[in-house]
């Protein structure tokens, strides 16, 4: 079968792969590259697991197709923390106690720090629309709302 | 929260070192880096994708089966039909001898809900195996269905499931399990009032954000390990041993890290046809349920029907409490007697009632099979009794708080099922409630205690 | 149009363990040359914390620090048999079996230490960060990491323990139904406020005060994930969920997250958690299963409250706006 | 065989490759990736174009014409489509959003479609690789439809003049009970002079709610004067039945949520 050149950025570093045509570019990172921290929860669309940041937006790895991602940088949560220390709002999921089963917390962490990127100081009901394309089955939502305020605040407590 | 530690205070030691302290979850660093590896995470080399063919009827003869198309198809590498299972009809229960065997692995002449596996293809790609179940052609002869437990439970209705012979679970104790506490008859004889009311409610779906699934890798040792999501392991194990008549000694499960259960992960439904299809083969196999396969291939909890007949005094006693339970199980057991026979032991709930008359019955329909979720036998019993309890406080024009005191059960008295009670916290429940609520009852109600009368 | 609000109560009992018994759990703990603790189990971990709650139990026992403590779980070549995580069993019947195997561990533990310290077993105690000490003379005591290391390359001593449990089956009587479900149960009560649209069936719960008794909080962070979340899907329960949402006709199954109705962040009511502890007699450290209860009372209490709310009774789950609307249109009509 | 996905700089011959059987647009890939990853074994062949001006907003004096491979958070951010955000707003979680295509809207099944909607009401214009077309013969033709979309074109109405309402179970993000868009405008004694109504979820896509636009014309916004619109707003509907609501329902409540629209 004829494979397919693709090549990205992930978390910085350089990557190039072949797939074959059709290859979602959950698979792609899953599969080919190694990285799991995106989950395949229904892969249409509507649980928002294998959230990713894609240029800078968030995006559903699940529906993109790999090779539209040519020269595109790729996020995950396996690269947000930076030389072993948590990013604040994985700092803040651990103390929040926000993760039950886990299995959503790649992906919501995702939604949240596309957020804080843009919304720095956001109110409850911007971080409720952000987590909004993402499902937890877990926890009931409350506590990771009040994870990603918390993380919000340390940010800009150490901003100020 | 709040822990309310002034309750049962001397029932409890406290000063434990680890216990009742707030450690960090060991396993949360892993979530919130996506290091943490559930079974998925696997990827073997040459790894093949399972993919079910599934009934289209909900009731159907299967008068043939035609693979050789789809054998033909690029990238496919074996297709498993019921005679390739060792040991095709099983139930999960089978373990601790609740039978009988009356589910198949893959259809064998027949389908007996709407999704029901027939055919399973193993190909190189998830795609091929798409396009080769298309190829595959099954011809049925449609038959009558039933859906509703009042129409399967009648004279001449189809019967679903011939391993059972009639559309309901056969118990020791007969077409239902039964208690029988009192003299309910006398009871309702004495009662000031008599309500008899109908609960019903439709299946749900656990939703786990993880879909059931298996890895299956052979070991090269005539032993495959079965990475999976299962919520019990030597279950699992054990059923599959007996599915492919295969030793134990053969098979390694590996688990323990799922992404949601809530009870749908306690069938056996994906292990054994992997591991067979890996053996098969000698290649890695993987069996992961789409979305849409979780939610309408997998068990849901069973639709409940719950009719609660009461007979309660004026001055707020429950004197009698009969209470007929249904269980719509779907076309096989899977757990759903064991669920009816929970449903039995709950009745009639937490209440001390002097004449209880129980039946809960196990039916089988053309859906779903359902089985275990969280509150199993019990949700819906206790949607069905905590409504039934709003009413009659209404009737006898009693807040339904306190009606609730007057009736709790305590410490020492008999339950229906002719356990003492032990251990009973209702009332400081309702009392705590109560306050936090700002839902004020009467002092006395305030001042009862759980604990043995007269102790 | 009219909002109308309303209350409701619902109160409730469960079971732990699963029912009649005869479900067996067993665990195995050994210790590392450096006094670290190894609990070996085939118990499978949901999301609820088992591992955690495992080694807090396992740490309580021997008396050492959690962080001491590895939990190796799930893995059929190693694990001793566990019957499986369901049925509000995990904590309660894996609890039970590592208490009972780390106090094995224990006593060996207290054996190697009394020797090196020249005192009888019995004399000892734990400081329950990782020294065992003489009762009433505490300046003579050891490190935990020394008997460890004493038992290992001096002593030829396995600090290691079995740990199993299990509830005789019960065998319910054919005619009357006597049996012996449950050792032990939890209990609820919950009151839920609601505001239902009577122009088109909505209802929006605008709080739920939880009162849990779940016997003992082993980690009450833990407890107050599964019960916060618990309650999260006990409305979803009684509002949104049903695969089959014109049952029993099977047509309009839903296949995703849209069509699955739960709520979302957008959804979710004030929520209250009260927890009480009457510690059941067979729990380990008294706990019971708090797991499947706390998503049941709040069903019956929504229920209750719609009544309350606008006089409309529905016995049918789940509780839509469109059964709401019928019924308010039935009474109308009458 | 592997699904192939074809790139083209321009729509022409992207839309020359979409001839071939098997082969589907790929816009935001919401919808046909979606059916690949589902098991739709009829899809073998994607098509995309890169055609920047598939990717452009221009409002020029007053009009807006925003190409097909715009995504719907574009419009919810775009300063000058502040009158019509909310219905990009209404569509999707965020991801979703950064993905769903404008063009892609116009294809999807009810209960999806709600900025389709917000297009039927705005009375806009459909340009394919084909030609132009009004947008309700599009969506009535558009199942058979082959021509890619390129843009859609409409006058910008005042945000004083459109509203728009989706009604949801699950909040912020669920799929619709129902969605209507009105584009309405007052004249000096404040009666209706002019008014567009469309309906999702009311039909198998987007529709017209003409009887109630009849009714408002020339009527005052209040109880009485849309009391003859609402007897009406459900003429000519065959409201869908789905996991989320029966027809019945929907019927039900169309009124009391239209009333709620033009009234609040």
């Amino acid at each position: 079968m004829a494979k397919v050149p693709v090549q990205f950025t992930l978390n910085g570093s350089e990557k190039a792969e072949f797939v074959e045509g059709g290859t979602t570019l959950l698979h792609a990172l899953r599969d080919k590259i190694g990285d799991t921290s995106p989950k395949g929860g229904c892969h249409q669309g509507t649980c928002g697991a294998c959230s990713v940041i894609i240029d800078g937006e968030l995006r559903l790895s699940c529906l993109t197709l790999a090779e539209t991602c040519g020269g595109a940088d790729i996020r995950t949560t396996s690269g947000l923390a930076e030389a072993g220390v948590l990013h604040p709002l994985q700092r803040a999921f651990l103390d929040a106690f926000a993760t039950q089963c886990g299995f959503c917390t790649p992906g919501m962490i995702m939604a949240a720090k596309v957020l804080l990127d843009h919304t720095p100081n956001p109110s409850r009901e911007d971080v409720v629309e952000a987590l909004s394309g993402n499902i937890c089955r877990c926890t009931g939502y409350e506590p990771i709302i009040q994870a990603v305020l918390t993380a919000a605040r340390a940010n800009s407590q150490n901003a100020a | 929260m709040e822990l309310r530690k002034s309750y049962f205070a001397d029932q409890r030691k406290d000063g434990l070192h680890e216990i009742g302290q707030p450690r960090p979850r060991l396993d949360s660093p892993g979530h919130v880096t996506g290091k943490t590896a559930y079974f998925a995470d696997r990827n073997f080399p040459g790894m093949l994708h399972l993919k079910m063919v599934r009934s289209p009827h909900h009731h159907a003869r299967i008068r043939s089966i035609d693979t050789s198309e789809a054998e033909k198809h690029p990238g496919v590498v074996k297709i498993l039909t019921a005679k390739d299972v060792p040991h095709n009809v099983y139930t999960i229960l089978i373990l601790i001898q609740v039978g009988p065997e009356d589910e198949t692995v893959l259809a064998d002449g027949k389908v007996r809900w709407k999704g029901e596996a027939v055919v399973a293809v193993l190909a190189e790609t998830e795609r091929a195996a798409q396009e080769a179940a298309a190829k595959v052609k099954v011809d049925y002869e449609v038959l009558p269905a039933v859906f509703d437990m009042e129409e399967a439970l009648k004279p001449g209705a189809p019967l679903v499931n011939e391993y059972h012979g009639q559309n309901y679970y056969l118990y020791d104790s007969g077409e239902c399990r039964k208690v029988r506490f009192g003299d309910v008859e006398a009871g309702f004889a004495e009662a000031d009032h008599i309500l008899e009311q109908s609960y019903q409610s439709s299946p749900i779906e656990h939703a786990p954000t993880e879909t059931t699934g298996c890895v299956v890798m052979p070991e090269g040792n005539d032993r495959f390990t079965c990475y999976t999501n299962t919520q019990a392991m030597f279950f699992t194990l054990d059923n599959t041993s007996i599915i492919l008549q295969m030793p134990g000694s053969k098979l390694h499960f590996v688990g323990g890290t799922v992404g949601g259960g809530f009870g749908g992960k306690v069938d056996v439904i994906v292990e054994p046809i992997a591991i067979l299809g890996a053996k098969l083969t000698g290649r890695p196999v993987s069996f992961i349920y789409s979305r849409e396969e979780e939610m309408q291939i997998s068990s849901p909890r069973a639709a409940e029907k719950v009719v609660i007949k009461d007979g309660v005094m004026n001055d707020g006693r429950i004197v009698a409490r009969q209470v007929t339970g249904y269980t719509d199980a779907g076309a096989y057991s899977r757990h759903s007697p064991y669920g009816a026979q929970k449903g039995a032991a709950h009745y009639p709930g937490p209440y001390t009632i002097p004449n209880v008359w129980i039946d809960t019955y196990c039916v089988y329909t053309n859906r779903t099979p359902s089985s275990a979720m969280r509150g199993f036998g019990v949700t819906i019993g206790d949607f069905a009794l905590e409504v039934q309890m709003d009413k009659l406080a209404r009737l006898i024009g009693m807040d339904p708080l306190e009606f609730r005191f007057i009736n709790a059960y305590r410490d020492g008295d008999t339950k229906a099922h002719r356990q003492p009670t032990e251990g009973a916290a209702l009332i400081e429940c309702m009392q705590e409630a109560s306050r936090a609520a700002n839902w004020p009852v009467a002092e006395k109600y305030m001042a009862m205690s759980s604990y043995k009368k007269g102790a | 149009m009219a909002i109308r609000r309303g209350r409701g109560v619902a109160a409730i009992n469960y079971p732990t363990g699963m029912n009649l018994g005869g479900d067996p759990t067993q665990a195995l703990v050994h210790s590392t040359p450096t006094g670290n603790f190894m609990v070996t189990l085939s118990s499978v971990d949901l999301g609820q914390g088992l591992k955690q709650i495992m080694a807090q139990i396992c740490a309580e026992t021997i008396g050492v620090p959690t962080d001491r403590v590895t939990i190796d779980t799930a893995d059929t070549d190693t694990g001793p048999h566990c019957m499986g995580t369901f049925a509000s069993r995990g904590t309660h019947r894996a609890g039970n079996a590592v208490i009972q195997a780390a106090k094995e561990a224990r006593q060996v533990m207290l054996e190697v230490a009394a020797e090196e310290l020249e005192v009888n077993a019995s004399d000892l105690e734990t400081d329950g960060q990782g020294n065992i000490l003489v009762k009433g003379a505490p300046q003579k005591s050891i490190s935990i990491f020394d008997v460890a290391l004493s038992a290992h390359f001096k002593r030829g001593r396995s600090i290691s323990g079995r740990g199993m449990f299990l509830i005789p089956r019960s065998y319910p009587e054919k005619e009357t139904g006597a049996m012996k479900p449950s050792t032990c149960y939890a209990h609820a009560c919950t009151v839920v406020e609601v505001e239902v649209d009577d122009e088109t069936g909505e209802v929006t719960v605008l709080t739920v005060k939880n009162v849990f008794e779940i016997g003992r909080a082993l980690n009450p962070k833990m407890v107050e994930q599964q019960l916060v979340g618990g309650s999260w899907m006990g409305i979803s329960h009684a509002l949104y969920e049903t695969t089959e949402p014109y049952y029993p006709n099977r047509d309009h199954g839903g296949t995703d997250f849209n069509q699955y109705l739960m709520p979302g962040p957008g959804d979710l009511a004030q929520t209250e958690i009260i927890v009480l502890e009457r510690p059941s007699a067979d729990g380990p450290y008294g706990a019971k299963g708090p797991g499947e209860m706390c998503a049941n009372p709040q069903i019956p209490a929504v229920a209750n409250a719609v009544f309350d709310a606008v006089g409309v009774r529905i016995d049918t789950l789940p509780i839509t706006p469109e059964r709401i609307l019928r019924a308010l249109k039935a009474q109308a009509a009458n | 065989m592997a699904l192939a996905l074809q790139t083209f700089s321009t729509v022409g011959d992207a839309n020359a490759a979409l001839k071939a059987t098997g082969t589907r647009y790929l816009g935001g890939g919401t919808l046909v990736v979606r059916a690949a990853n589902e098991g739709d074994i009829s899809v073998s062949g994607l098509v995309r174009s890169t055609d920047p001006s598939l990717s452009a907003i221009e409002i020029d004096n007053g009009k807006a014409r925003i190409g097909a491979s715009v995504t719907m958070a574009a419009i919810a951010r775009h300063p000058e489509l502040g009158a019509i955000a909310k219905a990009a707003r209404a569509v999707g979680g965020p991801a979703i959003r950064n993905m769903a295509t404008v063009g892609g809207n116009l294809f999807a099944p009810a209960p999806y479609g709600d900025f389709a909607v917000a297009l039927l009401a705005l009375g806009a214009t459909v340009d394919t690789d084909d030609g132009e077309m009004p947008i309700e013969d599009f969506l009535a033709g558009r199942d058979g439809s082959r021509a890619i979309v390129t843009s859609v074109r409409f006058e910008l109405p005042k945000a004083e003049n459109f509203r728009f309402l989706k009604v949801s179970r699950v909040k912020p993000k669920g799929v619709s009970v129902l969605s209507i868009a009105a584009a309405l405008e007052q004249a000096g004694d404040s009666t209706v002079s002019s008014v567009r109504i469309a309906l999702g979820c009311m039909a198998d896509r987007p529709m017209r709610a003409r009887g109630a636009e009849k009714a408002l014309i020339g009527s005052t916004l209040n109880q009485d004067g849309i009391a003859a619109a609402l007897a009406a707003a459900g003429e000519g509907t065959s409201p869908i039945t789905d996991p989320i609501a029966s027809a019945w329902y929907r019927a039900e409540v169309l009124p009391v949520h239209l009333g709620r629209l033009l009234l609040g």
